[in-house]
Formats: C-alpha cells, structure tokens, sequence
C-alpha cells in the first residue's frame, strides 16, 4: 500500500482535520467531525444534506457551500455514517423550510437515512429524501431502482442546490432535485483497484491490459471486462448505452460530466471528453455545460465516468447558476 | 435456563461479543465473496461496543433498557447494512419486552418477532431474497410456535436454532436481491448469505446460553 | 501502459480538442492548437505568456484567464514548445504593454522562450522573463539558479496574474512575479512513476515500499530513495527543508499549495495539509491562503509536493485576489 | 571534393538524415541513462524534416537560404534543447555564409564558428560543461587554424573530426552542469555526452561526405 498517511484507523479523520483547516467556510456539529455543515445558515432556506462513506473526495464533503448543500455526514471509507450523525447535520441546517437528503442508492445508506429521517420527524422536521441511482451499468431498464448512484448525483445536488438557494420550498426543490436524478444517466469504466487504508492490499485484481466496463465505485462487478479498447472505442461503448435510455432530438441540451476515479490524469478525461462531445454533435445535441475532473472518486481507482444529464429549460438554468463551496467553483459566463 | 434474566442478558451479550470475535475472520471472507469484506469488522465491532454498554448500565437498568442501550450503542458504532439491521432489532424487541422483568418462551418469540418485523421494515427485504431476513422469519414463527404451545425456552430455542439453520442452509439456492452481492447476481447462487449467516450465530449462542 | 487513448501520437492533439470543445473561454492562434490564448483580449493590459511540456495539467494550458494568464505554448509530453509556437503566442496577447514570460528552470524551454524573446523583439514588443526555481531539492542554497521549476509557480502566476489585471506596468508586473519567484520554496515527494504514452512504459522504477523525496516533475533524480515514511514524518522532513530557507517569525503570513502529482487521492493531500498546518501553526505562522489539489501534475504519477509562499502585505493582496481560468478559479471571502 | 555546392548540400543533408535514423536507437540509449531518452527522437526527426525542406527548396536557393531553411525547419520539428541548439547553429550558420557560394576550407571555419557561437550565446554553457559546446569549440578553432594555414576541404575536416572525437572522450570525465543530466550530477562521470556525441555524428558525415 503507497498512500500518505500515518495509522489507516485515524485516516478519515485526520483527513477531517486537514479540510477543517483549510476551509473555514464549512465547521461541524455534536462535537463530531464527521458531521459537517457550512458555517452560515441561511435563514429561511431548504436544508440539504447528503452523505456516505468517505474516500470519495470531493464526494461527499466537498460540495457544502454556496448554491450546494448545507451540510454532509460521512462514515469510514466507504462506510455509511450513522443514523444518529445523519439526525445531528438535519438539526443543525433545518431552518425550519425543511432538509432533503440527496445520496446514492446503497442499503447501508438508505437504511441509516431513513432512520434519521424517522428521528427528525419526532422533531418535528420535514425531511424528504431523493436517492440516486444514475449508474447505468448497474442494472436493467426497468429495474432501475436498483441502480447505484455515481457521480451524476452531482447533477442533483447542482440542480436542488440552485434552486433552495432561489427560496424554493421543500416540495420545489425535492421536485427538482427528482428531475435531475431521473434524466441523467452515467456510464464509468475501471482500469485498476483502489486501496482501503485498514484492509492495505487491493480491493480487487484485474489484468495488466484489462477494463472493466460497468465498474461500481467500490469496485462492485461491472457489465464486462476485456482488453482495454482506444479511448474513443470504450467512449462510443459508454456513450451507446446512455444513449439507449435517453431520446434526443436535434436541438437538444445537455450537461456533460467527465469523472476521473482518482488515479486518471486530466489530459485522458479530455481526450474522452473530446469524443462524447463528437458524438453528441453528431445527433446535433447542444452541450450547455461540462466538466471534466475530480468529482466523485474511488480513492486511487484509474477510470473514469460519463454522465449526461438531459436539460431542459428550468434545469438549464439551475445548472448553470453560481455555485461556491470548498471544492466546486462555478461563476456563471 | 428458563428466563433470561437482566444479569442473565448482560453475560448472553458478551457470550455473542466472544463468538463474534472468534468468527470475524469467517465473516470477514464470507462478505468478501460476493460483498465488501467488512461483515467480520462490523460485527465484533458493534458486539464488543454493545456488551461493553450494558456492562456498564447494569442489570438495575432491566431488559428494555438494556437492550435499547444495546441497539443504540450498535448504531452509532457500526453502521453498515448489517450493523445497523441488527441494532434495529435489538431496538424493536426493547419496545416489545417494555414491561418483561425476564426472557422466557413468550417474551423469546416477542423479542424475535419484533426483531424481524423491524429488519423488515427497516430493510424493505421480502423472505426470499437472500437476506438476514430469511432466518429471522422461521426463528419468529418457531419461537411464537412454541410459546402457543408451551415449549421451555431451552427447547424453544434449540427449535429455532434448528429452523434458522436449515433456513440459511436454503438461501445457497437463492439470488441476492441486495445490498452489494446483489451486484453478483447468480455468481451468488451457491454460496450461504453472510447476514443470515450472522442471524444463525447469534440465535445459536442464545440457544447455548440458556441450555 | 494503462491510458485512455487513440494513437499515442495524437495523445497531446486530441487533449487540446478536448479542452477547446470544453471552455470556449479559450482559443488558438496561428492556426495552431498548442498556441492557446484567452479568447478576449484586455486592451493595455500587459501580457502573460507561460509554456512548456505537455502532460502537466492543469499546468500550463489551464491557467489561460481572468486574473491569470494570457497565452500559452505547450509542446509534446515533457517536451517544450517551439520558439516560433511561443513567439505566435506572444504576438498574439502583446496589447502595446508588452509581454511578461513566465515559465520553468528547464534547459530546452530557457532556449526556446529566449528565442521567441529575440523574434517579438524584432517586431518592438518587449519581452520580460521571470523563470521558476522553487524546487528545493534540485540544487543547494547559493546554486538557486540551477533548480527547477515545479508547483510554486502558481503562485507567480497568480500573483503576475493579478497584478498585470490591476493594470501595473510591465516593470511591476515583473518586479511582482519575482518577489514571489523569490519568495516560494516547493519540496516534492514521489511514490511512483508515470508513462510517456510515447514511450509506453514507466520513465523510472520504484520499489513497492519506497518513495523519492525531491524527485522532479519528469522522474528527475531526487535527494533521497527509502522506505516509505508515515505521513507525518514525510512532511516533516519536507517541511524541514523549506523552513531552513525561509526565516519566519511569529506572526509572518503564507500562501500554501499541496499539489497532487497525478495519482495521489485528495484524502491524502488533505492529510499532508493537516500536518503542514501544525507546523506552521507551531512557528505562530499564519496561513493567509491554502489551495490543495492537482495544480502541476506528471501524468500518473503518484506523489505530492508542498509549496509555500512567504507572504508580504502586496503578495497577500494579489494572491488573495479574484480569478476565473478553465481550471482554477477563486472567489475572495 | 574541395568546395561544398548549394547541390552537394541537399546530398549532405541526405546523408545526416540516414545517419540519424540509423543513430536513433543508440541516442536513445544515450540520454536515457542520464536524461529522458528523447535525444534519439529528436535528432532523426530533426534531420529527416530539415533533409526533406531542403530537397523542396532547391539548390537555386544558394547555400545560405538553404542552412536558413533547414535551421528554421528543426527549431519547428525538435524543440528539444539539441533541436533548438542545432538548430541556432544552422541558423548562424547561414548568416555567417550569406554571400557564399560554396563551402571550402574557409567558409568551413566560418560556418563551424559560427555554429559554436550561436550554440554558446543560446544555451549560456561554458566549454567544460560537458555539452555539445565542448567539441564544437576544438572543431571551430581546428577549422579556423587549417583555413590560416591553406589546408584543403579534406584535411581541413580530417583534422576537425579527430579534434571533436578527443573532445568527446574527453567529456566522460566532467561532470554535467546543465540540462537533464545535471541532475545527475556524479553519476554522469564516465559517460560521453550526449549532445557532444551528435555533434561528433554531424562533423564526421561532412568529413565522409567530403572525402
Ligand atoms: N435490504 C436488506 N434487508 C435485510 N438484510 C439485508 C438487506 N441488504 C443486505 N442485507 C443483509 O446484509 C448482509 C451484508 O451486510 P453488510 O456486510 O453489513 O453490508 P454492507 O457492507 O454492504 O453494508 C447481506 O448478506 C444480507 O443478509
Ligand atoms: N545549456 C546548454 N548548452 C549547450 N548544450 C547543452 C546545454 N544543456 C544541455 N546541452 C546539451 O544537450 C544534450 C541533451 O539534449 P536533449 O536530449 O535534447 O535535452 P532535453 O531532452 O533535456 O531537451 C546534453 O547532452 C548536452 O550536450
Ligand atoms: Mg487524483
Ligand atoms: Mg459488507
Ligand atoms: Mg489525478
Ligand atoms: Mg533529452
């Protein structure tokens, strides 16, 4: 295992420290580092949490600020937090309009959403929840409830972010938030294994020369793994089956989002980037807005992701409006 | 035994932080197959957290609170799918045995069925579906079985234990429907669940310390 | 060689599509993608060109922007670009304020960039140089013109960049690159290589247990090979040689930079800053601006380096100033 | 022969070009162990383009337009320190025979001196360094010496060679002060330089190419 660190126990929360030095823009609440929540309350506004296991940065911590989230519970590397850190952060950013938690779709998580959800309620805290599950690979059409979310679940906290932080109301932004969720649709692609700090050796093997097509970000089985393809051949594999589940016509809009997994340098991420703009160019879709870097890793996992969120004019808007948190700056053109 | 005392419960829960810790290797590359490989972390975790816990509330404090300490010291301290269902149970058969002074025949199959209802609900899993649920399922209807019929608990929980086994025996023809090995899909069919798994281990150490 | 990529002979073309289909805010000149330029002209605002090899990033093509840069000239990967690339560039940002080069200590970019001086003098454009030598462990105190440079040019950039957007003359905007030139000290850690996609395999090996302390940006030898070290006493020892060279006393501010080289996750460069920040802290030092992620990278490779400015009242101003590239952005507090 | 034509230029580019592409291999090698291998690349590419500008351009161009081309050609093709520095030296070269018609033993010294000025101006090094500048210096002032002395193209080229392969052998014994291989430091006793070695390549294919 090559990773800086010093005991794999303290892992997590040193890392804590570091971001808590680093930004003063986000504090925590019940004396536990792990329950983060921006440094201003907004009066008034929506609340939105999210959380999960860590070691998925700028996932899930990052994207507390401006125009995003309010505040964030983490667990150990991929680990769910608990249901009692999950309530402390609900507390700490209801201002009384009520908190939607935005996360992906895994057991541990749900299972400990809900149950803060049910604690909050007992306060007398509104709490709606959107689950996301954007991970095309991970399952069929029509069972798309069992899906994973991956990084197109940034889309949602975009799109939810802007509009709490218009002054919509708890059923405005779950409305929206929903709307993100159900038109965006991600692909990734796993070239090698992450490292969990207490466990030191790989999560996972594959071959020298291997992908793994499908891949989720903890390294569950993906859809296929075979020789890795030229870029632009693993993009037109990605991109045919996002395409299958979203109907474009000429004139349509678009947000792209190019993900590396951790260990993918940011010229490759262009280079895929370059091919999914083609494509979409090529069915005359418009790309509104994209980025392309770090946004939902798997510690040092090479690959990478594609999600694609279909616009329209309401998540236009939302999309493109400012954002301002410690990782994820956005000053709209 | 037939009741489990408050003292009783105190010593059954450092019999199940024992047996979790001499099973965390199994359990640990049980969930490794087809999962995450943290199931033996988790639950010598939470078991070791739980037992220290009512150790240090005391019998004085009675079942239900007992076991609500228990629940809620497993949620804070392990909460991944399995650390977090269990703590749920323990939670709801707190709630079911409020006024027990002791655990007999009755209060074992109110505590199991409490335990499962609240797994169920907390899981939303279906009896089949490859999960804890399917041996919580036959230990409640055992357990509620033999109380109709007056069973002692000792043979009660033999019965249930039996019931829990052959019902983890079984999920090895299932396909995972949750979680992370839901992923594997039939790779998952012949292999027994890591959760039910759990549910065996801690049925069977009840059915040991009351014999 | 584990790469999302077409030929490798495009690797450098196809990423420059990329990021011209991504930031319109960019463009090239000369007909000519490795010429890129900030597609709005600044009438009277002196001009600030960088260059160097590509396979970088963000360095150099991504700090091109507002508060930032004006041009750019990138050549193969590790490679530099060509005199005449950088005099296309120069020619096109000069806007009568003249022209402020600023760039790395590497031999065949000091060539180059001096040439293109010649020719943009020859067409009345004044050129000023100002050359990074932050990296501590490339040469001992008193040889500071043979080191090379590495992350800490950012904040040359940045404070350049700053400067020459407040309007400074080219002397100033010279004179400002340089306090910060002088006033930056970076120590570099590597854990492992990274792949020339030319080349197809790793420049230099490591052993699975070792680390390099000061190795360069292109797999230059460091000052040491060895085990590698708990987190902590990495910093330490990096954090040692920074401090023989700077004096601080209590109460001095600084700017720091915790770079990723390319295959290090954020968690462990969060755990890096945790420890800086307490040394720091230890000397009564106080940290004005932090900036931690991947801002000079070497493809794949895994490893960090530390970057710190010493601060004065005008550094402070101008570090802590706006700025909006493609690739880095800041919203003053 | 005794004078080098704008026609036997284009030949002699030819020829620097094959050399190179069968040199590549070993240039690679070369800078490599203290360098990053791309010397090889550089080189042949450099001299491949250049070759290839020329023969378009024509020996209607006249000896100077012809250098001028090929200089401004490899600063396009190899910007690498080698690319740029021959490049420097083609480039002085021409201007220094701006009114020549042919290269003999004078315009030889001419061209080789200035070549060694540019490379010197460009690059800052000191003869010493262990850079290509150390056996463009002895062939500079070799040249120099045999055009004084009224010796022929032949032996004028003859005596420069054997000057630059001492210069050469030389070179293993300095230690590096500039570019990649600096970083070396004394790891780079013993070894020939790199840079030194092509320009050893260059003046020997003009001494064959003259005989
Ligand atoms: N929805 C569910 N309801 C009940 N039990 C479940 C559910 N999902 C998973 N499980 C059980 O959890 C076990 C895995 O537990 P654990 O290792 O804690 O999961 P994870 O590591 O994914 O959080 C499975 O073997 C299964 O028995
Ligand atoms: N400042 C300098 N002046 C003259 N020659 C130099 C200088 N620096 C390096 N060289 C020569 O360049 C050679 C390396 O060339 P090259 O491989 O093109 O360098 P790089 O790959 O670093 O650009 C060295 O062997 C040396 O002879
Ligand atoms: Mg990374
Ligand atoms: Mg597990
Ligand atoms: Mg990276
Ligand atoms: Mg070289």
């Amino acid at each position: 295992m090559k990773k800086f660190l010093n005991d794999p126990v303290n892992f997590v929360n040193e890392m804590l420290e570091g971001i808590y030095r680093a930004h003063p823009e986000v504090t925590y609440v019940a004396d536990d580092k792990r329950c983060m929540v921006a440094a201003n309350r907004k009066p008034g506004k929506v609340g939105i949490a999210t959380g999960g296991g860590s070691g998925h940065l700028p996932l899930f911590l990052g994207y507390v600020g401006d125009g995003m989230l309010d505040g964030v519970a983490v667990g150990g590397v991929f680990q769910s937090p608990s249901a009692e850190q999950m309530y402390q952060v609900t507390k700490a950013i209801d201002q009384g309009a009520g908190v939607l938690y935005i996360y992906g779709n895994y057991t541990g998580d749900i299972i400990n959403f809900d149950m803060a959800a049910e604690l909050a309620d007992l306060d007398g805290i509104q709490v709606k929840q959107v689950v996301g599950n954007d991970d095309v690979a991970s399952s069929v059409v029509g069972e798309e409830h069992k899906r994973r979310g991956v990084a197109g679940i940034f889309f949602v906290y975009k799109a939810a972010g802007a509009a709490a932080a218009e002054g919509a109301s708890l059923d405005e932004v779950t409305r929206l938030a929903d709307k993100a969720r159900l038109r965006t649709r991600t692909m990734g692609v796993a070239l090698s294994s992450c490292v969990v700090p207490e466990i030191g050796h790989a999560t996972f093997s594959i071959g020298e020369d291997e992908m793994e097509i499908g891949m989720g970000i903890h390294g569950e089985p993906g859809i296929s793994r075979k020789k890795l393809a030229p870029a632009d051949a693993v993009v037109d594999e990605m991109m045919d089956r996002i395409f299958a589940e979203q109907d474009y016509k000429s004139g349509d809009e678009v947000a792209v989002l190019i993900n590396g997994l951790g260990g993918t340098p940011l010229e490759e991420l262009y280079i895929l980037f370059r091919r999914v703009s083609l494509l979409l160019e090529e069915r005359g879709v418009k790309t509104r807005h994209v980025w392309i870097g770090e946004f939902a890793t798997s510690m040092e996992m090479a690959g990478a992701s594609i999600s694609i969120l279909h616009l329209d004019a309401e998540l236009d808007r939302l999309i493109g409006a400012a954002g301002n948190t410690p990782f994820f700056k956005h000053i709209p053109a | 035994m037939n009741t489990i005392t408050a003292s009783d419960l105190i010593r059954l829960f450092e019999a199940w932080k024992t047996l979790f810790a001499e099973e965390r290797e199994f359990l640990i590359s049980l969930d490794g197959k087809v999962g995450d490989s943290d199931l033996g972390i988790t639950m010598s975790k939470s078991f070791a957290a739980a037992a220290e816990a009512v150790t240090a509330e005391g019998e004085a404090a009675g079942i239900a609170k007992l076991l609500r300490t228990a629940g809620a010291t497993m949620a804070r301290t392990a909460p991944s799918t399995m650390g977090t269902l269990t703590a749920t149970g323990f939670l709801r058969a707190s709630k079911a045995l409020e006024t027990a002074d002791g655990i007999g025949t009755a209060e074992a199959a109110k505590f199991w069925t409490a335990f499962r209802d609240g797994v169920a609900e907390r899981g939303k899993a279906k009896v089949g579906d490859k999960t804890l649920l399917d041996v919580l399922d036959p230990i409640a209807r055992s357990l509620e079985e033999a109380a109709a019929s007056g069973k002692s608990l000792g043979e009660a929980l033999a019965l249930a234990t039996t019931a829990a086994e052959d019902a983890l025996e079984a999920t090895k023809s299932l396909v995972a429907q949750h979680g992370k090995a839901a992923a594997f899909q039939e790779k998952t069919v012949g292999l027994q669940d890591a959760g039910a798994t759990v549910g065996v281990f801690i049925i069977r150490a009840m059915r040991d310390f009351a014999a």
